[in-house]
């Protein structure tokens, strides 16, 4: 098999640029959104991705629960249903025509990727099987949960990734695997294209692009206990930023109530739909104070905050940041039968028997509501006013529709991530076949990133990447974690503005070219800390609490003043405030009670 | 750039080092073999001849050994052959401790009774 | 990147027969081995053997044994320098080497075989 | 709480003349730190320069494949008092070109498994609207293939990649057998046909060592096994 050969390179003045290539779609990200868009896209069309990882390790691959489609193969569903339960999950900060997309197309993208060979569990009549996920209810929230999470098994990313990348192969998608993009060539409103890092070999590539799509995930990183992987350092989000564009709803972060301790892996959801306890240092179940009736099955972001509640008053165990899920009284068998895959995990990485012994869990950095604006097409907006980019498209955690408005339901990103990616496969399209013509690729366009480099393998200060992300990761957590207020947001500003002096003063270890992860981590470190300030300025802006942003100064929703999306810029110190309207079609905003 | 070839030994790789050796070490006596009996064309004597140069104790020891590869590569030949029919894969370190069971169980049988033969058995089998 | 094109070169069959070969070999040889080491008593001399090649039915089965033997034995040594050599011309200068041995035992084992009269 | 020694194979692209060489770090670790977490320490607090693949940390991404104390595994999922040794080999996966330090190249990983043709073939259109059917049975014939996380554990420790280079490995078989078992799949020749090679599927000669070090307990051999079947029955018509 034959793949499309690099293609010619043509040269730009400037010094240390390795090659120039050119490609009609450059995609960075690998994940669900990016090779989605890839494979809609490579048909007709010359397409590249790009992405730090070897695609199949892109952090989809880790997701287990499922993907939401109202496919009805297990019982009765509706798209109605599943659109109420997305909007009101979002506590009505999602976009209800970009909210009716996500659920009327659910079935179709499920189903192709079925067709494309994804090997999804089965129910015995042979269709897609599905299961019971948080939120997800019968009949507009008045009936019980329903099956609605099209699985593979717990590993669901997993098989739709790999799938996914195989069907790239297929269609003869050129990857640029283990490239770094490290800047955004964006002009007069025009995107042209991408400056990017070879990991492997060292040197700095220039991506000419008629169109640009970024799938480039989340952003769990900037938190110390996350269930993210350590790819997800968000660093799309702050070449955006860096190319003069705006970030959407930044302040919404989801924490997810179970992470195992110290590690922030995800112990499933399912722990506790199978009966586990949660148990405070001093020995209660908890849950009574904060959900007499629903108990350890309350909805996530209220669970997070009365776990964490507890740690925050000293109620931990042995005082410390961890409360106990307990699933012994549920006896070896069932913990066997039902719960294998946790069993493994708290063997594997805690070395804790779960049938002997209970898992110490804290809650952990889960998924990033906002990211950058797009309309449901997948082009992304740089202003109030639905004003596109031209030949810039996104989708996927990095992106911003916005479907999950305040708080996002389990097994709707999978979904998002893809469908959306597949909508940007086909807005590039209907572009390309308009504009035949290559956007001018200003001689400059490496400068910035060159720089960059430049600057990290020569400085030569006092401080360690380590200890500085460290801080970050702790300063995050702490203060614009699950809980916010005025005064340590504040705190938190000129925290963020304290590291970033410090970040001046770095010095890396390895000065090499070739594999240097020292300077990548660098890189990802300066990134991360600039949109840190967007988060938290977010977060200060905020005065109310909405789903997954709770301020224990403003403890309740406030539709009159905050039904809007945030839009923030930075540009040098400063950050610029927008808003955008909410759009609100078939449900009226109500009260959020489960 | 070096590249390590080394891997912790288990049963697998034991198993296919002993084949090929063994394996290598029968063609060798095979194309002796074939030597040795084509003396057979040659007469009585020929072949008496060459086969007394080879009937010393030492040979016949020899012999012993010879039996042994030759059953090893009999019997983990059939466990490679009953793996590519699928059978057992998943059971292979117990097919391979049962190979190596019959083999040696019948190598020693061998053993008993050629040793008697040669007298060097305080008893008959 | 692309992976690089061989020919194919198939090789099923041969691994095929060399299973084939040696289950065949396995009743044979123990057969073989029983015979010798066991069932004749005292010395194993030209009359003790000869007696046994001259009949039919022993020579056509000691003819395909050898065959067989040559076969899986050679082949077997090719999978192992094949394994651990890829300089082009030297992989087929062994395999003339190899084959040749084979034609060249084949011809001479099957001679003695036929040639063979007891007593005579 | 104890004190390890960490005996880290290291080798530096840009100093070819010092070659590979083992450094020792010596770090506390706590219980229930993996051995990536104790990589992380030693790179983030005391050397920089070390270097590493790592993603997911939760043996999910197939990143962080590495001979550890001679054997196989992810370091993400490896217990590192577990292993119950004060003194903890790290070397980089057996049999592939080192690009530094732990880091190998992916390019023998990719190439096979872009030799099988790795992705589901159908003559047939799919049905409108609606999935393939597949039964539970059907289904069942995918678990032990379909969660292959590409960590290149297997083929690096298999003997005859050492020997053959082109080999394709068992990585590639064990997709290629995928999707060959695939109910679906209405190709299977497809597969099959570029394994049918002296490189390929012949190669193998059951040694296993992929089933020893494949830390997501999945038999490549196995899949080898059916895989010399099916072939043979095509040939025999
Ligand atoms: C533990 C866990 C479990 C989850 N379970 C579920 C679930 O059950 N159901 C569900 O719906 N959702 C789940 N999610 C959320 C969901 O997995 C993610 O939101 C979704 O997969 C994101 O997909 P993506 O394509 O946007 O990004 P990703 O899959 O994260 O891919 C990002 C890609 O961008 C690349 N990239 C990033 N930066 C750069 C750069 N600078 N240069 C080059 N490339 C770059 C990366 O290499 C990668 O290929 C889970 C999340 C976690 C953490
Ligand atoms: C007694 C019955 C025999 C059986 C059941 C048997 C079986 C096998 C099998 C299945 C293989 C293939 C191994 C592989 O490809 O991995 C093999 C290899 C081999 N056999 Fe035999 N064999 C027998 C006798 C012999 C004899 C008599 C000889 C010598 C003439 C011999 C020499 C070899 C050699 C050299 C190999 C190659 C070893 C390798 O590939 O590692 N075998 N045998
Ligand atoms: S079969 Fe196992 S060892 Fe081989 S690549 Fe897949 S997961 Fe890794
Ligand atoms: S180790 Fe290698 S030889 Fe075959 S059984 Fe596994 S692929
Ligand atoms: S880091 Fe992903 S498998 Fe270890």
């Amino acid at each position: 098999m034959t793949l499309k050969d690099p293609e010619a390179i043509h040269d730009v003045e400037g010094v240390g640029i390795h090659s120039v290539h050119r490609h009609d779609v450059v995609i960075i990200g690998a994940g669900l959104a990016g090779m989605r868009a890839a494979v809609e896209a490579s048909g007709e069309f010359d397409v590249a991705v790009i992405s730090k990882v070897f695609p199949t390790r892109s952090h989809s691959g880790g997701a287990q629960g499922g993907i939401a489609a109202s496919l009805a193969n297990e019982e009765e569903d509706h798209w109605e249903w599943h659109m109420f339960d997305t909007i009101k999950g979002s506590d009505y900060l999602g976009d209800q025509d970009a909210i009716e997309i996500l659920v009327k197309e659910a079935p179709t993208v499920v189903r192709e990727f079925e067709h494309f060979g994804c090997p999804f569990s089965r129910t015995p009549e042979g269709r897609i099987a599905q299961r019971k996920f948080g939120g997800h209810t019968k009949d507009f929230g008045k009936g019980g949960p329903v099956l609605r999470a099209c699985y593979a098994v717990d590993r669901t990313g997993h098989a739709l990734l790999h799938t996914l990348y195989e069907i790239c192969i297929r269609n003869e998608v050129r990857f640029y695997s283990e490239f770094q993009a490290m800047s955004l060539i964006v002009r007069d409103g025009v995107c042209r294209g991408v400056v990017a890092w070879d990991i492997v070999n060292g040197g700095m590539h220039v991506f000419h692009a008629k169109t640009v799509m970024f799938g480039t995930g989340g952003y769990g990183k900037v938190f110390k206990i996350t269930s993210n992987a350590m790819a997800n350092t968000g660093d799309g989000l702050s070449l955006v930023l860096k190319a003069g564009l705006p970030l959407e709803d930044m302040e919404f972060v989801q924490f997810h109530p179970t992470g195992l301790y110290l590690q922030g892996i995800l112990v499933s959801e399912a722990v506790r739909g199978e009966g586990g306890y949660l148990i405070n240092g001093k020995g209660e179940r908890f849950m009574e104070k904060y959900a007499p009736s629903k108990m350890e099955l309350a909805p996530r972001d209220l669970v997070s905050r009365s776990i964490q509640t507890e740690i925050n008053e000293g109620r931990g165990i042995n005082g410390e940041a961890y409360v106990h899920v307990d699933i012994r009284h549920l006896g070896e068998e069932k913990i066997m039968k039902q719960l294998p895959q946790i069993h493994e995990l708290a063997w594997k990485f805690m070395h804790i028997d779960c049938i002997k012994e209970p898992i110490p869990i804290q809650p952990t950095g889960h998924y990033s509501m906002g990211g950058i604006p797009t309309n449901i097409d997948g082009e992304v907006l740089f202003d109030g006013k639905n004003t596109p980019v031209k030949g810039f498209y996104a989708a996927g955690e990095c992106a911003c529709v916005s479907v999950h408005g305040g708080n996002r339901l389990g097994t709707n990103s999978l979904l998002e991530a893809s469908l959306f990616g597949r909508r940007c496969g086909k807005s590039i399209i209907r572009f390309l076949r308009e504009n035949r013509d290559w956007p001018e690729l200003p001689a400059d366009s490496a400068k910035g990133a060159l720089d960059e480099v430049e600057w990290l393998l020569n400085t030569d200060g006092t401080e360690k990447v380590g200890e500085i992300r460290d801080d970050l990761q702790v300063l995050m957590t702490n203060k614009c974690g699950i809980f916010r207020d005025r005064a340590t947001l504040e705190e938190l500003t000129g925290d963020l503005k304290k590291l970033e002096e410090r970040y001046e003063n770095i010095k890396i270890d390895d000065k090499s070219e070739k594999f240097n992860s020292d300077l990548l981590e660098a890189s990802e470190l300066g990134h991360m800390i600039e949109f840190c300030e967007l988060i938290v300025a977010g977060a200060l802006s905020r005065e109310e609490s909405r789903g997954a942003h709770s301020r224990t100064d403003f403890p309740k929703r406030d539709d009159e003043k905050w039904l809007k999306h945030t839009l923030a810029w930075k540009k040098g110190e400063e950050i610029r405030f927008d808003y955008k309207p909410v759009t609100i079609t078939r449900f009226q905003p109500q009260e959020r009670k489960y | 750039m070096r590249v390590i070839k080394r891997y912790r030994i288990h049963m697998g790789t034991f198993a296919w080092i002993l084949h090929r050796l063994s394996g290598l070490g029968l063609i060798s006596y095979l194309l002796l073999h074939i030597w040795v009996i084509s003396h057979l064309s040659g007469g009585e004597r020929s072949f008496d001849g060459i086969m007394h140069s080879f009937g010393s104790p030492m040979f016949k020891l020899m012999e012993i050994g010879l039996v042994g590869v030759i059953l090893f590569h009999l019997f983990n030949g059939l466990r490679v052959t009953l793996i590519d029919m699928g059978v057992m894969v998943e059971k292979q370190k117990t097919l391979f401790v049962i190979a190596v069971i019959i083999w040696l169980g019948t190598w020693f049988a061998f053993s008993a009774i050629m040793l008697s033969k040669m007298g060097l058995l305080p008893f008959t089998v | 990147m692309k992976y690089k094109e061989t020919t194919r070169s198939g090789g099923a069959l041969p691994w095929l027969f060399q299973r084939i070969s040696g289950v065949y070999l396995a009743i044979v040889l123990f057969v073989h081995v029983v015979n010798l080491h066991i069932l004749i008593d005292g010395e194993i001399g030209y009359a003790a053997i000869a007696e046994r090649v001259a009949t039919p039915l022993w020579k056509t089965i000691n003819i395909s044994f050898l065959i067989v033997a040559l076969f899986h034995g050679l082949y077997g040594l090719w999978i192992v320098l094949e394994d651990y050599i890829h300089i082009g011309w030297l992989r087929v200068l062994i395999y003339g080497v190899i084959a040749t041995i084979a034609l060249v035992f084949a011809i001479f084992g099957t001679l003695t075989m036929i040639t063979f009269q007891y007593g005579g | 709480m104890a004190m390890i020694t960490f005996k880290i194979n290291r080798y530096n692209p840009d100093d070819e003349k010092r070659g590979h060489f083992v450094q020792e770090y010596q770090i506390d670790v706590p219980k229930g730190y993996t051995l990536l977490d104790c990589l992380n320490d030693i790179k983030w607090k005391l050397d920089g320069t070390l270097t590493y693949r790592r993603s997911c940390r939760s043996g999910i991404c197939g990143s962080c494949a590495m001979t550890i104390n001679g054997v196989n595994n992810l370091a993400c999922e490896t217990q590192v008092l577990g292993l119950n040794c004060s003194t903890v080999t790290v070397e980089p996966l057996r049999g592939y070109p080192v690009v530094k330090d732990l880091a190998v190249s992916l390019d023998p990983i990719v190439r096979g498994l872009l030799a099988v043709k790795p992705y589901l073939m159908t003559k047939t259109p799919p049905p409108t609207d609606q999935e393939r059917l597949q039964s539970p049975e059907e289904r069942e014939k995918l678990d032990g293939l379909y969660e292959c996380i590409l960590c290149g554990s297997c083929t690096s420790s298999c003997p005859s990649f050492w020997a053959d280079k082109e080999y394709i490995g068992p990585h590639a078989l064990l997709k290629a057998y995928r999707f060959v078992a695939d109910s679906r799949d209405e190709c299977p020749g497809e597969h099959l046909e570029p394994i049918d090679d002296k490189h390929g599927l012949w190669r193998c000669h059951t040694i296993f060592n992929c089933v020893e070090a494949c830390p997501k307990d999945l038999n490549p051999t196995k899949a080898i096994a059916e895989l010399k079947k099916e072939l043979i029955r095509g040939k025999l018509g």
